[in-house]
Protein backbone atom coordinates (compact mmCIF):
# COMPACT_ATOMS: atom_id res chain seq x y z
CA UNK A 1 0.00 0.00 0.00
CA UNK A 2 1.19 3.66 -0.90
CA UNK A 3 1.96 5.84 2.24
CA UNK A 4 -1.05 7.06 4.66
CA UNK A 5 -2.53 10.62 4.20
CA UNK A 6 -1.19 13.22 6.31
CA UNK A 7 -3.21 14.43 9.75
CA UNK A 8 -4.48 17.40 7.40
CA UNK A 9 -5.96 15.54 4.47
CA UNK A 10 -7.31 12.67 6.76
CA UNK A 11 -9.89 15.40 8.45
CA UNK A 12 -10.71 17.27 4.89
CA UNK A 13 -11.45 13.51 3.85
CA UNK A 14 -13.81 12.73 7.05
CA UNK A 15 -15.54 15.53 6.42
CA UNK A 16 -16.51 14.64 2.91
CA UNK A 17 -17.50 10.92 3.55
CA UNK A 18 -19.74 13.15 6.51
CA UNK A 19 -21.11 15.22 3.55
CA UNK A 20 -21.25 12.88 1.42
CA UNK A 21 -23.13 10.55 3.97
CA UNK A 22 -26.07 13.11 4.40
CA UNK A 23 -26.27 13.79 0.51
CA UNK A 24 -27.12 9.92 0.77
CA UNK A 25 -29.78 10.16 3.42
CA UNK A 26 -31.53 12.98 1.63
CA UNK A 27 -31.58 11.18 -1.44
CA UNK A 28 -33.07 8.36 -0.02
CA UNK A 29 -35.36 10.48 1.21
CA UNK A 30 -36.29 12.10 -2.11
CA UNK A 31 -36.52 8.62 -3.03
CA UNK A 32 -39.18 7.82 -0.36
CA UNK A 33 -41.23 11.05 -1.31
CA UNK A 34 -41.19 10.54 -4.52
CA UNK A 35 -42.43 6.96 -4.26
CA UNK A 36 -45.16 8.05 -1.61
CA UNK A 37 -46.28 11.05 -3.78
CA UNK A 38 -46.78 9.25 -6.99
CA UNK A 39 -49.04 7.00 -5.67
CA UNK A 40 -51.31 8.77 -3.90
CA UNK A 41 -51.37 11.64 -6.94
CA UNK A 42 -50.88 9.86 -10.25
CA UNK A 43 -53.76 7.48 -10.85
CA UNK A 44 -54.47 7.51 -14.32
CA UNK A 45 -52.42 6.04 -17.44
CA UNK A 46 -49.50 8.23 -17.58
CA UNK A 47 -50.12 10.82 -20.32
CA UNK A 48 -47.60 13.27 -22.29
CA UNK A 49 -48.82 16.21 -18.97
CA UNK A 50 -49.90 15.41 -15.57
CA UNK A 51 -53.50 16.19 -15.19
CA UNK A 52 -54.36 19.44 -13.03
CA UNK A 53 -55.09 17.77 -10.28
CA UNK A 54 -52.18 15.73 -10.63
CA UNK A 55 -49.84 17.90 -10.40
CA UNK A 56 -51.34 19.78 -7.98
CA UNK A 57 -51.53 16.88 -6.01
CA UNK A 58 -47.77 16.38 -6.62
CA UNK A 59 -46.57 20.02 -6.14
CA UNK A 60 -48.52 19.92 -2.14
CA UNK A 61 -47.38 16.12 -1.31
CA UNK A 62 -43.95 17.09 0.06
CA UNK A 63 -45.03 19.88 2.00
CA UNK A 64 -48.31 18.48 3.48
CA UNK A 65 -46.16 14.96 4.70
CA UNK A 66 -43.70 17.40 6.41
CA UNK A 67 -46.73 19.37 8.16
CA UNK A 68 -48.19 16.38 9.17
CA UNK A 69 -44.92 15.20 11.13
CA UNK A 70 -44.77 18.24 12.76
CA UNK A 71 -48.69 17.60 13.29
CA UNK A 72 -47.80 14.23 15.06
CA UNK A 73 -45.03 15.41 17.05
CA UNK A 74 -47.34 18.51 18.12
CA UNK A 75 -50.41 16.31 19.51
CA UNK A 76 -47.67 13.37 21.14
CA UNK A 77 -46.14 16.61 23.16
CA UNK A 78 -49.53 18.21 24.42
CA UNK A 79 -50.25 14.50 25.43
CA UNK A 80 -47.40 14.09 27.71
CA UNK A 81 -47.50 17.26 28.85
CA UNK A 82 -51.53 16.46 29.96
CA UNK A 83 -50.78 13.04 31.14
CA UNK A 84 -47.04 13.40 32.68
CA UNK A 85 -44.13 11.36 31.19
CA UNK A 86 -45.26 8.44 28.55
CA UNK A 87 -42.20 7.26 28.81
CA UNK B 1 -15.04 1.45 35.61
CA UNK B 2 -18.60 0.84 36.86
CA UNK B 3 -19.55 4.17 36.16
CA UNK B 4 -18.13 3.98 32.53
CA UNK B 5 -19.71 0.54 32.41
CA UNK B 6 -23.12 1.87 33.88
CA UNK B 7 -22.89 4.83 30.98
CA UNK B 8 -22.26 2.28 27.72
CA UNK B 9 -25.24 0.28 29.18
CA UNK B 10 -27.42 4.15 29.50
CA UNK B 11 -26.53 5.26 26.41
CA UNK B 12 -26.93 1.86 24.23
CA UNK B 13 -30.47 1.70 26.01
CA UNK B 14 -31.28 5.33 25.33
CA UNK B 15 -30.29 4.54 21.51
CA UNK B 16 -32.45 1.55 21.15
CA UNK B 17 -35.24 3.30 23.00
CA UNK B 18 -34.71 6.60 20.25
CA UNK B 19 -34.96 4.22 17.14
CA UNK B 20 -37.94 2.39 18.34
CA UNK B 21 -39.76 5.55 18.98
CA UNK B 22 -38.35 6.94 15.64
CA UNK B 23 -39.35 3.36 14.02
CA UNK B 24 -43.23 3.90 15.48
CA UNK B 25 -43.45 7.71 14.55
CA UNK B 26 -41.97 6.69 10.93
CA UNK B 27 -44.56 4.02 10.35
CA UNK B 28 -47.92 6.30 11.95
CA UNK B 29 -46.69 9.61 9.75
CA UNK B 30 -47.09 7.00 6.91
CA UNK B 31 -50.05 5.02 7.96
CA UNK B 32 -52.08 8.33 8.56
CA UNK B 33 -50.73 10.46 5.88
CA UNK B 34 -51.83 7.68 3.49
CA UNK B 35 -55.81 7.40 5.07
CA UNK B 36 -56.13 11.27 6.04
CA UNK B 37 -54.43 13.24 3.54
CA UNK B 38 -55.92 11.65 0.42
CA UNK B 39 -55.54 14.71 -1.67
CA UNK B 40 -52.64 17.06 -0.84
CA UNK B 41 -53.92 21.18 -0.96
CA UNK B 42 -52.19 23.81 -0.37
CA UNK B 43 -52.28 22.99 3.73
CA UNK B 44 -54.13 20.79 6.07
CA UNK B 45 -57.57 21.04 6.38
CA UNK B 46 -59.50 21.00 9.92
CA UNK B 47 -60.92 17.39 9.11
CA UNK B 48 -57.46 16.42 7.93
CA UNK B 49 -56.06 17.20 11.29
CA UNK B 50 -59.51 15.67 13.02
CA UNK B 51 -58.46 12.47 10.84
CA UNK B 52 -54.74 12.78 11.68
CA UNK B 53 -55.22 12.90 15.92
CA UNK B 54 -57.53 10.22 15.78
CA UNK B 55 -55.22 8.12 14.00
CA UNK B 56 -52.45 8.63 15.64
CA UNK B 57 -54.55 7.66 19.08
CA UNK B 58 -55.75 4.15 16.98
CA UNK B 59 -52.59 3.45 15.84
CA UNK B 60 -50.58 3.45 19.32
CA UNK B 61 -53.75 1.54 20.22
CA UNK B 62 -52.94 -0.86 17.75
CA UNK B 63 -49.61 -1.03 18.24
CA UNK B 64 -50.34 -1.78 21.91
CA UNK B 65 -52.95 -4.70 21.28
CA UNK B 66 -49.79 -6.20 18.40
CA UNK B 67 -47.55 -5.74 21.31
CA UNK B 68 -49.79 -7.55 23.71
CA UNK B 69 -51.10 -10.06 21.72
CA UNK B 70 -47.43 -11.25 19.85
CA UNK B 71 -45.47 -11.00 24.00
CA UNK B 72 -48.11 -13.30 25.37
CA UNK B 73 -47.99 -15.65 22.52
CA UNK B 74 -44.40 -16.13 22.47
CA UNK B 75 -44.46 -16.32 26.40
CA UNK B 76 -46.60 -19.04 25.75
CA UNK B 77 -44.81 -20.82 23.06
CA UNK B 78 -41.74 -20.94 25.32
CA UNK B 79 -43.12 -22.46 28.15
CA UNK B 80 -44.57 -25.55 25.72
CA UNK B 81 -41.78 -26.27 24.35
CA UNK C 1 -8.20 6.32 25.04
CA UNK C 2 -8.91 4.73 28.68
CA UNK C 3 -8.04 1.39 30.12
CA UNK C 4 -9.69 -1.49 28.67
CA UNK C 5 -12.89 -2.93 30.36
CA UNK C 6 -11.83 -5.80 33.08
CA UNK C 7 -13.09 -9.59 31.60
CA UNK C 8 -16.08 -9.97 33.91
CA UNK C 9 -17.04 -6.63 32.91
CA UNK C 10 -16.55 -7.46 29.01
CA UNK C 11 -18.79 -10.53 29.46
CA UNK C 12 -21.46 -8.64 31.35
CA UNK C 13 -21.29 -6.22 28.42
CA UNK C 14 -21.57 -8.82 25.61
CA UNK C 15 -24.19 -10.08 27.10
CA UNK C 16 -26.42 -7.06 27.72
CA UNK C 17 -25.62 -6.31 24.02
CA UNK C 18 -26.93 -9.92 22.86
CA UNK C 19 -29.66 -9.37 25.06
CA UNK C 20 -30.56 -5.36 23.12
CA UNK C 21 -30.44 -7.09 19.98
CA UNK C 22 -32.65 -9.61 20.93
CA UNK C 23 -34.86 -6.56 22.19
CA UNK C 24 -34.55 -5.07 18.78
CA UNK C 25 -35.51 -8.10 16.69
CA UNK C 26 -38.72 -8.42 18.87
CA UNK C 27 -39.73 -4.32 18.04
CA UNK C 28 -38.62 -5.04 14.57
CA UNK C 29 -41.48 -8.06 14.78
CA UNK C 30 -44.06 -6.13 16.40
CA UNK C 31 -43.90 -3.00 14.03
CA UNK C 32 -43.69 -5.06 10.88
CA UNK C 33 -47.24 -6.88 12.86
CA UNK C 34 -49.04 -3.85 13.56
CA UNK C 35 -48.19 -2.21 10.20
CA UNK C 36 -49.50 -5.52 8.50
CA UNK C 37 -52.61 -5.93 10.84
CA UNK C 38 -53.54 -2.40 10.64
CA UNK C 39 -53.81 -2.59 6.67
CA UNK C 40 -56.33 -5.39 7.43
CA UNK C 41 -58.21 -4.63 10.01
CA UNK C 42 -58.53 -0.60 9.83
CA UNK C 43 -60.50 0.19 6.86
CA UNK C 44 -62.65 2.68 7.60
CA UNK C 45 -61.50 6.72 8.37
CA UNK C 46 -59.98 6.59 11.73
CA UNK C 47 -62.50 7.46 14.31
CA UNK C 48 -62.09 7.86 18.33
CA UNK C 49 -62.39 4.40 19.08
CA UNK C 50 -62.29 1.33 16.77
CA UNK C 51 -65.25 0.22 15.41
CA UNK C 52 -66.37 -3.41 16.97
CA UNK C 53 -65.31 -6.05 13.79
CA UNK C 54 -61.68 -3.78 13.89
CA UNK C 55 -61.15 -4.52 17.63
CA UNK C 56 -61.76 -8.08 16.75
CA UNK C 57 -59.53 -8.36 14.01
CA UNK C 58 -57.23 -6.81 15.65
CA UNK C 59 -57.11 -8.90 18.78
CA UNK C 60 -56.67 -12.10 16.30
CA UNK C 61 -54.82 -10.68 13.69
CA UNK C 62 -51.18 -11.94 15.53
CA UNK C 63 -52.53 -14.70 16.74
CA UNK C 64 -53.82 -16.24 13.38
CA UNK C 65 -50.76 -14.82 11.49
CA UNK C 66 -48.56 -16.98 13.83
CA UNK C 67 -51.09 -19.89 13.46
CA UNK C 68 -50.33 -19.06 9.68
CA UNK C 69 -47.03 -19.81 10.00
CA UNK C 70 -47.21 -22.93 12.10
CA UNK C 71 -49.73 -24.46 9.40
CA UNK C 72 -47.27 -23.70 6.44
CA UNK C 73 -44.67 -25.26 8.30
CA UNK C 74 -46.49 -28.59 9.25
CA UNK C 75 -47.86 -28.74 5.43
CA UNK C 76 -44.08 -28.66 4.46
CA UNK C 77 -42.99 -31.33 6.64
CA UNK C 78 -45.96 -33.66 5.52
CA UNK C 79 -45.25 -33.40 2.28
CA UNK C 80 -41.57 -33.86 2.34
CA UNK C 81 -42.55 -37.11 4.23
CA UNK C 82 -44.78 -37.96 1.65
CA UNK C 83 -42.43 -37.14 -1.38
CA UNK C 84 -38.58 -37.29 0.52
CA UNK C 85 -36.57 -34.42 0.51
CA UNK C 86 -37.11 -31.63 -1.25
CA UNK C 87 -34.32 -29.78 -0.18
CA UNK D 1 -6.45 -27.94 6.92
CA UNK D 2 -8.41 -29.49 4.01
CA UNK D 3 -11.04 -30.73 6.51
CA UNK D 4 -11.33 -27.34 8.05
CA UNK D 5 -11.32 -25.75 4.84
CA UNK D 6 -14.28 -28.03 3.64
CA UNK D 7 -15.87 -27.16 6.97
CA UNK D 8 -15.94 -23.62 6.54
CA UNK D 9 -17.62 -24.06 2.84
CA UNK D 10 -20.18 -26.28 4.10
CA UNK D 11 -20.96 -23.69 6.74
CA UNK D 12 -21.35 -20.72 4.58
CA UNK D 13 -23.57 -22.73 2.05
CA UNK D 14 -25.76 -24.31 4.52
CA UNK D 15 -25.92 -20.90 6.14
CA UNK D 16 -27.32 -19.36 2.21
CA UNK D 17 -29.39 -22.50 1.86
CA UNK D 18 -31.35 -21.59 5.28
CA UNK D 19 -31.50 -17.92 4.59
CA UNK D 20 -33.11 -18.29 1.32
CA UNK D 21 -35.92 -20.74 2.80
CA UNK D 22 -36.16 -18.62 5.31
CA UNK D 23 -37.16 -15.76 3.38
CA UNK D 24 -39.18 -18.01 0.90
CA UNK D 25 -41.37 -18.69 3.77
CA UNK D 26 -41.22 -15.52 5.43
CA UNK D 27 -43.02 -14.11 1.66
CA UNK D 28 -44.95 -17.01 1.37
CA UNK D 29 -46.80 -16.59 4.71
CA UNK D 30 -47.14 -12.91 4.25
CA UNK D 31 -49.09 -13.27 0.59
CA UNK D 32 -51.01 -16.24 2.01
CA UNK D 33 -52.35 -14.07 5.10
CA UNK D 34 -53.08 -11.53 3.00
CA UNK D 35 -54.90 -13.68 0.47
CA UNK D 36 -56.78 -16.39 3.36
CA UNK D 37 -57.30 -14.75 6.49
CA UNK D 38 -59.22 -11.96 5.49
CA UNK D 39 -61.16 -11.59 8.53
CA UNK D 40 -58.65 -13.10 11.42
CA UNK D 41 -61.17 -15.09 14.17
CA UNK D 42 -60.82 -16.96 16.80
CA UNK D 43 -59.20 -19.52 15.20
CA UNK D 44 -58.46 -20.66 11.70
CA UNK D 45 -61.21 -22.39 9.67
CA UNK D 46 -60.98 -25.09 7.76
CA UNK D 47 -61.82 -23.16 4.92
CA UNK D 48 -58.93 -20.94 5.49
CA UNK D 49 -56.76 -23.91 5.85
CA UNK D 50 -57.69 -24.95 2.77
CA UNK D 51 -57.32 -21.96 1.26
CA UNK D 52 -53.81 -21.55 2.71
CA UNK D 53 -52.59 -25.21 2.01
CA UNK D 54 -53.48 -24.28 -2.07
CA UNK D 55 -51.75 -20.90 -1.66
CA UNK D 56 -48.65 -22.31 -0.52
CA UNK D 57 -48.11 -25.08 -3.39
CA UNK D 58 -49.18 -22.52 -5.97
CA UNK D 59 -46.37 -19.86 -4.23
CA UNK D 60 -44.38 -22.60 -4.63
CA UNK D 61 -44.88 -23.32 -8.07
CA UNK D 62 -44.72 -19.39 -9.17
CA UNK D 63 -41.24 -19.49 -7.61
CA UNK D 64 -40.24 -22.06 -9.62
CA UNK D 65 -41.79 -20.47 -12.87
CA UNK D 66 -40.40 -17.22 -11.83
CA UNK D 67 -36.88 -18.67 -11.27
CA UNK D 68 -36.62 -20.94 -14.57
CA UNK D 69 -37.53 -17.30 -16.57
CA UNK D 70 -35.32 -15.56 -15.00
CA UNK D 71 -32.42 -18.23 -15.17
CA UNK D 72 -33.04 -18.95 -18.36
CA UNK D 73 -33.16 -15.04 -19.61
CA UNK D 74 -29.68 -13.85 -17.58
CA UNK D 75 -27.94 -16.66 -19.29
CA UNK D 76 -29.47 -15.88 -22.75
CA UNK D 77 -28.18 -12.49 -22.28
CA UNK D 78 -24.47 -13.87 -21.30
CA UNK D 79 -24.42 -15.42 -24.65
CA UNK D 80 -25.22 -12.52 -26.64
CA UNK D 81 -22.87 -10.08 -25.01
CA UNK E 1 -0.71 13.19 -1.99
CA UNK E 2 -3.06 15.69 -4.04
CA UNK E 3 -3.72 13.73 -6.72
CA UNK E 4 -4.86 10.63 -4.85
CA UNK E 5 -6.78 12.75 -2.43
CA UNK E 6 -8.73 14.09 -5.22
CA UNK E 7 -8.86 10.40 -6.68
CA UNK E 8 -10.32 9.44 -4.06
CA UNK E 9 -13.20 12.13 -3.96
CA UNK E 10 -13.97 11.38 -7.21
CA UNK E 11 -14.43 7.87 -7.25
CA UNK E 12 -16.35 8.36 -4.00
CA UNK E 13 -18.74 10.61 -5.43
CA UNK E 14 -19.41 8.64 -8.92
CA UNK E 15 -19.65 5.64 -6.70
CA UNK E 16 -23.11 7.65 -4.79
CA UNK E 17 -24.15 9.24 -8.34
CA UNK E 18 -24.53 6.27 -9.84
CA UNK E 19 -26.59 4.60 -6.64
CA UNK E 20 -28.74 7.31 -6.98
CA UNK E 21 -29.06 7.22 -10.60
CA UNK E 22 -29.41 2.95 -10.40
CA UNK E 23 -31.99 3.68 -7.35
CA UNK E 24 -34.30 6.13 -9.51
CA UNK E 25 -34.24 3.93 -12.48
CA UNK E 26 -35.24 1.20 -10.51
CA UNK E 27 -38.32 3.07 -8.48
CA UNK E 28 -38.74 4.00 -12.31
CA UNK E 29 -38.80 0.20 -13.45
CA UNK E 30 -41.33 -0.46 -10.56
CA UNK E 31 -43.77 1.80 -11.00
CA UNK E 32 -43.75 2.27 -14.84
CA UNK E 33 -43.86 -1.78 -15.15
CA UNK E 34 -46.73 -1.88 -12.51
CA UNK E 35 -49.13 0.82 -14.51
CA UNK E 36 -48.13 0.13 -17.95
CA UNK E 37 -47.85 -3.90 -18.09
CA UNK E 38 -50.80 -5.11 -16.62
CA UNK E 39 -50.99 -8.36 -18.28
CA UNK E 40 -47.25 -9.53 -19.31
CA UNK E 41 -48.23 -10.87 -22.92
CA UNK E 42 -45.50 -12.83 -24.91
CA UNK E 43 -43.70 -9.13 -25.85
CA UNK E 44 -44.48 -5.45 -24.91
CA UNK E 45 -47.27 -4.26 -27.41
CA UNK E 46 -46.71 -0.75 -28.76
CA UNK E 47 -49.25 0.67 -26.63
CA UNK E 48 -47.43 -0.61 -23.65
CA UNK E 49 -44.01 0.81 -24.90
CA UNK E 50 -46.00 4.32 -25.53
CA UNK E 51 -46.90 4.03 -21.96
CA UNK E 52 -43.51 3.27 -20.57
CA UNK E 53 -42.23 6.18 -22.17
CA UNK E 54 -45.04 8.40 -21.35
CA UNK E 55 -44.36 6.95 -17.79
CA UNK E 56 -40.27 7.01 -17.57
CA UNK E 57 -40.84 11.50 -18.29
CA UNK E 58 -43.71 11.75 -15.73
CA UNK E 59 -41.89 9.53 -13.14
CA UNK E 60 -38.31 11.50 -14.15
CA UNK E 61 -41.01 14.90 -13.97
CA UNK E 62 -42.59 13.83 -10.63
CA UNK E 63 -39.06 13.19 -9.08
CA UNK E 64 -37.98 16.72 -9.69
CA UNK E 65 -41.10 18.01 -8.22
CA UNK E 66 -40.30 16.66 -4.98
CA UNK E 67 -36.51 16.98 -5.42
CA UNK E 68 -37.39 20.90 -5.12
CA UNK E 69 -40.27 20.75 -2.79
CA UNK E 70 -37.98 19.26 -0.32
CA UNK E 71 -34.94 21.20 -0.71
CA UNK E 72 -36.75 24.25 -0.77
CA UNK E 73 -38.38 23.05 2.86
CA UNK E 74 -35.80 22.28 4.53
CA UNK E 75 -33.26 25.03 3.38
CA UNK E 76 -36.56 27.19 4.95
CA UNK E 77 -36.67 25.15 8.02
CA UNK E 78 -32.73 25.52 9.06
CA UNK E 79 -33.02 29.59 8.01
CA UNK E 80 -35.94 29.25 11.00
CA UNK E 81 -34.56 27.60 13.70
CA UNK F 1 -7.50 -19.59 16.99
CA UNK F 2 -6.20 -22.11 14.82
CA UNK F 3 -3.38 -21.52 12.33
CA UNK F 4 -4.42 -19.30 9.66
CA UNK F 5 -5.11 -20.79 5.80
CA UNK F 6 -2.34 -20.54 3.50
CA UNK F 7 -2.43 -18.40 0.49
CA UNK F 8 -3.80 -20.13 -2.10
CA UNK F 9 -6.82 -21.97 0.45
CA UNK F 10 -7.41 -18.11 1.10
CA UNK F 11 -7.52 -17.02 -2.35
CA UNK F 12 -9.85 -20.55 -3.08
CA UNK F 13 -12.55 -19.15 -0.08
CA UNK F 14 -12.42 -15.49 -1.22
CA UNK F 15 -13.63 -16.80 -4.84
CA UNK F 16 -16.06 -19.05 -2.84
CA UNK F 17 -17.12 -16.16 -0.97
CA UNK F 18 -17.48 -14.15 -3.94
CA UNK F 19 -19.85 -16.72 -6.39
CA UNK F 20 -22.27 -17.26 -3.14
CA UNK F 21 -22.89 -13.57 -3.01
CA UNK F 22 -23.76 -13.56 -6.88
CA UNK F 23 -26.17 -16.15 -5.94
CA UNK F 24 -27.09 -14.46 -3.04
CA UNK F 25 -27.94 -11.53 -4.96
CA UNK F 26 -29.57 -13.72 -7.81
CA UNK F 27 -31.33 -15.47 -4.73
CA UNK F 28 -32.62 -11.66 -4.02
CA UNK F 29 -33.77 -10.80 -7.30
CA UNK F 30 -36.22 -13.95 -7.57
CA UNK F 31 -37.98 -13.31 -4.17
CA UNK F 32 -38.25 -9.83 -5.74
CA UNK F 33 -39.65 -10.96 -8.91
CA UNK F 34 -41.84 -13.60 -7.33
CA UNK F 35 -43.81 -11.44 -4.74
CA UNK F 36 -44.08 -8.72 -7.98
CA UNK F 37 -45.02 -11.20 -10.54
CA UNK F 38 -47.56 -13.04 -8.20
CA UNK F 39 -49.18 -9.76 -7.23
CA UNK F 40 -50.04 -8.66 -10.47
CA UNK F 41 -50.57 -12.37 -11.79
CA UNK F 42 -53.16 -14.21 -8.89
CA UNK F 43 -56.01 -12.42 -8.74
CA UNK F 44 -58.18 -15.12 -7.74
CA UNK F 45 -58.64 -17.29 -4.53
CA UNK F 46 -56.12 -20.12 -4.60
CA UNK F 47 -57.22 -23.13 -6.16
CA UNK F 48 -55.77 -26.71 -6.98
CA UNK F 49 -54.07 -24.69 -10.06
CA UNK F 50 -53.60 -21.37 -11.79
CA UNK F 51 -55.64 -20.39 -14.40
CA UNK F 52 -54.53 -20.14 -17.84
CA UNK F 53 -54.68 -16.39 -17.93
CA UNK F 54 -52.78 -16.75 -14.22
CA UNK F 55 -50.10 -19.51 -15.79
CA UNK F 56 -49.75 -17.32 -19.14
CA UNK F 57 -49.24 -13.84 -16.91
CA UNK F 58 -46.55 -15.83 -15.01
CA UNK F 59 -44.88 -17.61 -17.65
CA UNK F 60 -44.31 -13.91 -19.71
CA UNK F 61 -43.77 -11.78 -16.47
CA UNK F 62 -40.08 -11.73 -15.84
CA UNK F 63 -39.35 -11.33 -19.26
CA UNK F 64 -41.58 -8.34 -20.08
CA UNK F 65 -40.20 -6.98 -16.66
CA UNK F 66 -36.45 -7.25 -17.78
CA UNK F 67 -37.87 -5.83 -21.59
CA UNK F 68 -39.44 -2.68 -19.60
CA UNK F 69 -36.30 -2.13 -18.06
CA UNK F 70 -34.08 -2.43 -21.28
CA UNK F 71 -36.92 -0.40 -22.98
CA UNK F 72 -36.25 2.33 -20.12
CA UNK F 73 -32.94 2.68 -20.59
CA UNK F 74 -32.83 2.77 -24.56
CA UNK F 75 -35.19 5.93 -24.58
CA UNK F 76 -32.83 7.45 -21.65
CA UNK F 77 -30.05 6.81 -24.31
CA UNK F 78 -31.74 8.48 -27.14
CA UNK F 79 -33.03 10.89 -24.72
CA UNK F 80 -29.20 11.88 -23.94
CA UNK F 81 -27.88 11.76 -27.43
CA UNK F 82 -30.67 14.46 -28.55
CA UNK F 83 -30.30 16.68 -25.62
CA UNK F 84 -26.58 16.21 -24.78
CA UNK F 85 -25.30 14.76 -21.23
CA UNK F 86 -27.74 15.12 -18.61
CA UNK F 87 -25.98 13.88 -15.93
Amino acid sequence: MADKFDDATQKELANFVEAEQAQARLHSSIHMLTSMCWDKCVTGTPSTRFSRSEEGCLANCVDRFLDTSLFMVKKIEEQRAQHGQLS
Amino acid sequence: MAARKDAVIKSIRSEMALANAQELMNKTNEKCFAKCVTKPSTSLSGSEETCLARCLDRYMEAFNIVSRSYISRISKERLEH
